[in-house]
């Protein structure tokens, strides 16, 4: 999906709370339908600067969570952790209040190859877009989904039917979500692995893939300045040189990295 | 229209180099960007002798009103640019002015000479804010270092050769005069500003390239200084940046003399800044007091 | 406690030159002033050899994430500071830094000898950004221009001498080479960034001294790239200074090799910040790594 | 009164909007109870920068408009007029939001001259100071007011019993405050001016009052950073040179001025 030239005005609609999670609502008039896995950078209308280090000055990047096409306007929704002065200050958007956002941007996920089952791993906010692929997938479609403790658990409401781990034990099994993972290709050897989270999961994930042969695709993140490849700041290395993610990715074949664990990504 | 050097530019907003790829955006918003596309001419990203793979990332750091980079001029080299991406920025509504850097003057001069062949190339923007390894002056910060290479390089081209200064020199003016008298057709400015950031858990330098580039906001008020000093010390036509993010401040810049304006860091934030600010700017301008404009409520 | 040449600090957080008026300060705030001092060691405004008025207003001009001043040093010239205002600084609970600036080799050798014969000064810091009237040249911009003026200065006095960098120099380091082979106790580094600003609706410079110096958070960046490189290549302690606002961009500046760290535009928003500032300093310095105070969620 | 060291936090208690202007209400827990003419340097803990330009970055000066001492914690009022990044901000604040300030700083009114008739004049948000002198000297106190339009007429409501001039005729006498000054003057040669306006009506008055020999003291606004002498910005060109106005102000003794038309000041 190509985006419209040019940052336009977005309309909270709602806001929701899950946990340590906060869920924004918005209404794009203006905007297509996104594809799963595709990204918006998002930025606030007004206030947007003057809080740690008197940042944000860029826009965010935000996997789009779901997409309601039939509504009309089409309303799309983003999943915010508070982790710095850029999120802190989307999570505290209010109804009615502007986002202002560009995008959809990047390349989203590719449907499994022939005969391999689709198998969703998230960790933390790394569930947005997997939501919007499992929407697209069916609500049948296992996921996997990773929390560190009770406050973030809360996030697998967000999803259809998703086994949880968490690292505190608060919820579901107590560890990491890459044991279920682990357990669960060990059973089915068909998997075709859809992955976001932090970078030391989705290396966890892209070394357990390549041992087994199987075919995974990583939503990686790292620092974006533009999402549409004006400022080359987003690349990540590659077997074939460095590619910028908002291009690129920021679905990436695991086949391609040497490693997931991305510098500058993560916090 | 505002008439730079020859090239007839529909408005004074131009893009700063290395801020928009207009490949890579017309993937991203498809032919709509040929349709609106916000600047009156196109300059490229830096482009060097040989292919560069550019900096290891972490190559961004938000700052309070802007950023650090280190991009570390990733191009394809000038074969490769020749060969790919002029073609298709030739589809450009607009003029092209490629941008050049070499570390040395025969590099330099190779650059001038093959793309001053090219008949897409409306004209050259000389990056010299590196150092020359055959001296270890940085070209743009020493004037009679700058006056050498264009005494190499200048005669290569009937093209317009427009000098782009670095901020990061103890007298911006004396390199100004400098390249005017060495022959430059116009100046722009300024490049970013040396800065640098640390990780806040490790301490170690942020960036892959240890240093960066400072721009947007943070930097307008020194670009203006600047700006105003050099146009009151040189006749050749300026090319004002900086910061720019509204039409006033691209007119604050032509108010301290610049011809055309440049938007770079903006362009992040909305990828139609430059049209934006090419409409404010005309806004601005056609009120016979412009400024009033600024101030929607004197008392 | 720490040492910065002799001085023994409480901790590492000064004010910059000109930003703080403790004499001001105390008709503002009282008595409390002296029993919460913000600052462990209290640099004065420069000090010029005649009173000056300053510059006319206006003199300041908000930007994004600073401000540009062009304040021109008011002040009562030596005799007067010495006679009037150094007694009162006696009083305050920690050592005076008298900074000073001459216009010629012969004034600064005044300025250092008259203070340095006072038991009430601590230490003295040179300001060289201004140009010597005598070669034209900025004393701080050029390595021999300084390395001349300490030459002459340096023997006049046995207090410490720390030498305040311009940040407007096409190679710091060489100049703060240059200013510790003439024997320089410390240096301080950056002060302000030369800028500019223009009246919205006449379009003519706003500020009365037409350009100013750009400070606070916006040059931050800048700040720590030069007190990097220049702790990098001299032995001298450091004062870092430019745009802290919070412990985490203190420990920046003492992670890139500085000894003590200035605050300056921060104290205009906060009177107390010296004070918050070292607090959160010390709370990020006490954890073993100081970092992870910094990223509160690490995932 | 001299002020806490340090920048505090005050919660905001109420926000009413009288036309153009907003008054806003703090609890100032911390504070000693400020002089009339005294002022105060005003930020918001949340959201301050971001604005046009980027800005605001500064702390904005506010004259106290009033101060309830008798209510504990103390309260203290303030009218706000949205001209910029930094009023605008501080208009949109709401109730249980929080303001950081400085102050009370400098030198408020001085009481009138033995024999003399105290008589206040303001313009527009120049009223602030005069309301909380109003209070001071008693209701009876005359006061002149001079607004711009309709849309700022209801400033007056913040005072006793004004007289009034609107530049469009909308309320009161259709002209300047000065007219209405000029006449007072006539009637009563014994009155002493206090004014607070922007500099143009205080140089005219400063120009009258000079004429017929009055006192006057006048309340002026320059650029300030600081509001307590640490910046040297905020001067103002006085017969005995500049004067920092944060300190030796904001209210001067009209003799003291060759003029009142500060550069840089008013908008
Ligand atoms: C394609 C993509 C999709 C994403 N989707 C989501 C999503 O759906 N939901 C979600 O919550 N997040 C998502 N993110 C992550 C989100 O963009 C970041 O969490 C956000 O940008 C952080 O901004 P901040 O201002 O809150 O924190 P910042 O402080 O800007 O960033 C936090 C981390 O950045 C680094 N950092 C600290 N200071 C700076 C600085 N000055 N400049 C640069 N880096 C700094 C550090 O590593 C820090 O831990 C996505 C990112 C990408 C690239
Ligand atoms: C002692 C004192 C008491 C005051 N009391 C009150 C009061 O009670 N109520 C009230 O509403 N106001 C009062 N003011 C005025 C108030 O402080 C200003 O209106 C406010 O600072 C404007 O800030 P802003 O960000 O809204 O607008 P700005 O844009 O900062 O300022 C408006 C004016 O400042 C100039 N300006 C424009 N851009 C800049 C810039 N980048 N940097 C510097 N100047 C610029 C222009 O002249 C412009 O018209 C008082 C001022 C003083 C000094
Ligand atoms: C990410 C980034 C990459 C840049 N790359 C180049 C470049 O390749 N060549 C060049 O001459 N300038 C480059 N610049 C400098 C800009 O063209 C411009 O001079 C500078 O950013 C100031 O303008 P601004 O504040 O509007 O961004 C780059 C700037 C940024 C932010
Ligand atoms: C209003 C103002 C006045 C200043 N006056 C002086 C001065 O008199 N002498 C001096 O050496 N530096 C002076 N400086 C520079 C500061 O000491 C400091 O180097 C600079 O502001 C950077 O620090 P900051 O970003 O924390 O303000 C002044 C700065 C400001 C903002
Ligand atoms: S985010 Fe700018 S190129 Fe990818
Ligand atoms: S406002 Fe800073 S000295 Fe007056």
């Amino acid at each position: 999906m190509t985006a419209p030239l040019g940052r336009r005005g977005a309309r909270i609609t709602a806001r929701e709370r899950y946990g340590a999670y906060v869920v924004l609502r918005c209404a794009d008039a203006d905007g297509p339908t996104p594809a799963a896995g595709q990204f918006y950078m998002l930025s606030c209308a007004a206030g947007w600067g003057g809080g740690e280090g008197e940042r944000p000055f860029l826009p965010r990047a935000f996997s789009v969570l779901r997409a309601c096409p039939a509504s009309a306007p089409l309303e799309l929704e983003f999943l915010v952790e508070d982790v710095g002065p850029g999120t802190r200050r989307l999570s505290e958007l209010l109804p009615g209040e502007e986002l202002l956002l560009t995008g959809p941007f990047g390349a989203g996920f590719r449907p499994p190859h022939r005969g391999r089952r689709p198998l969703l791993v998230g960790g933390g906010v790394g569930l947005a877009p997997l939501a919007i692929w499992q929407d697209q997938l069916g609500p049948d479609t296992t996921a996997l989904l990773g929390f560190r403790d009770a406050m973030h658990a809360p996030g697998a409401e967000l999803m259809s039917a998703p086994r949880v781990a968490t690292e505190d034990g608060s919820a579901g099994h107590r560890g990491l979500v890459t044991e279920l993972l682990a357990a669960e290709l060990e059973a089915d050897p068909q998997a075709e692995v859809y992955a976001c989270g932090p970078p030391a999961m989705l290396e966890a994930i892209r070394a357990l893939c390549a041992e087994l042969e199987l075919p995974a695709q990583l939503a990686l993140e790292s620092g974006m300045a533009c999402g549409f490849g004006a400022c080359f700041g987003c690349v990540v290395p590659t077997r074939e040189g460095y590619v910028r993610l908002c291009l690129e990715g920021p679905v990436l074949d695991a086949h391609l990295l040497e490693t997931a664990a991305v510098a500058g990504a993560g916090h | 229209m505002v008439e730079l050097c020859g090239l007839e530019l529909a408005h004074p907003i131009i893009n700063g180099s290395g801020t928009f790829d207009a490949i890579a955006a017309r993937r991203a918003f498809g032919e709509q960007l040929l349709e609106r596309f916000p600047f009156a001419a196109f300059v490229s990203k830096t482009v060097t002798l040989t292919p560069r793979e550019g900096n290891p990332p972490p190559r961004l750091w938000e700052l309070a009103g802007g950023l650090i980079n280190s991009i570390g001029l990733p191009n394809k080299g000038l074969a490769g640019f020749l060969a790919e991406d002029l073609p298709q920025l030739a589809e450009l509504p607009v003029p092209v002015i490629v941008n050049v850097m070499g570390f040395s003057r025969q590099e330099v001069a190779e650059l001038v000479q093959a793309c001053s062949a090219r008949p897409e190339v409306a004209a050259l923007e000389l990056n010299v804010s590196c150092p020359n390894v055959e001296t270890g002056l940085v070209m743009g910060a020493d004037p009679d270092e700058l006056a050498r290479l264009l005494a190499r390089v200048r005669p290569l081209t009937d093209k317009p050769l427009i000098v782009k200064l670095t901020p990061n020199a103890s007298d911006v003016v004396a390199v100004a005069r400098a390249a005017q008298d060495a022959g430059a057709s116009a100046l722009s400015l300024i490049n970013t500003l040396r800065g640098m950031a640390l990780d806040p858990r490790s301490g170690e330098p942020w960036l892959g390239g240890v240093t960066g580039g400072v721009s947007g906001p943070a930097v307008r008020a020194v670009a203006l200084a600047q700006v105003h000093a050099v146009c009151g010390a040189v006749q050749l036509p300026v090319i004002g940046m900086g910061g720019v993010q509204r039409g006033r401040d691209a007119l604050d810049l032509i108010r301290a003399g610049a011809r055309a304006v440049a938007v770079g860091t903006e362009s992040f934030r909305d990828p139609a800044a430059g049209d934006r600010v090419a409409a404010e700017l005309e806004l601005l301008s056609a009120s016979a007091d412009g400024a009033q404009l600024v101030s929607p409520q004197p008392f």
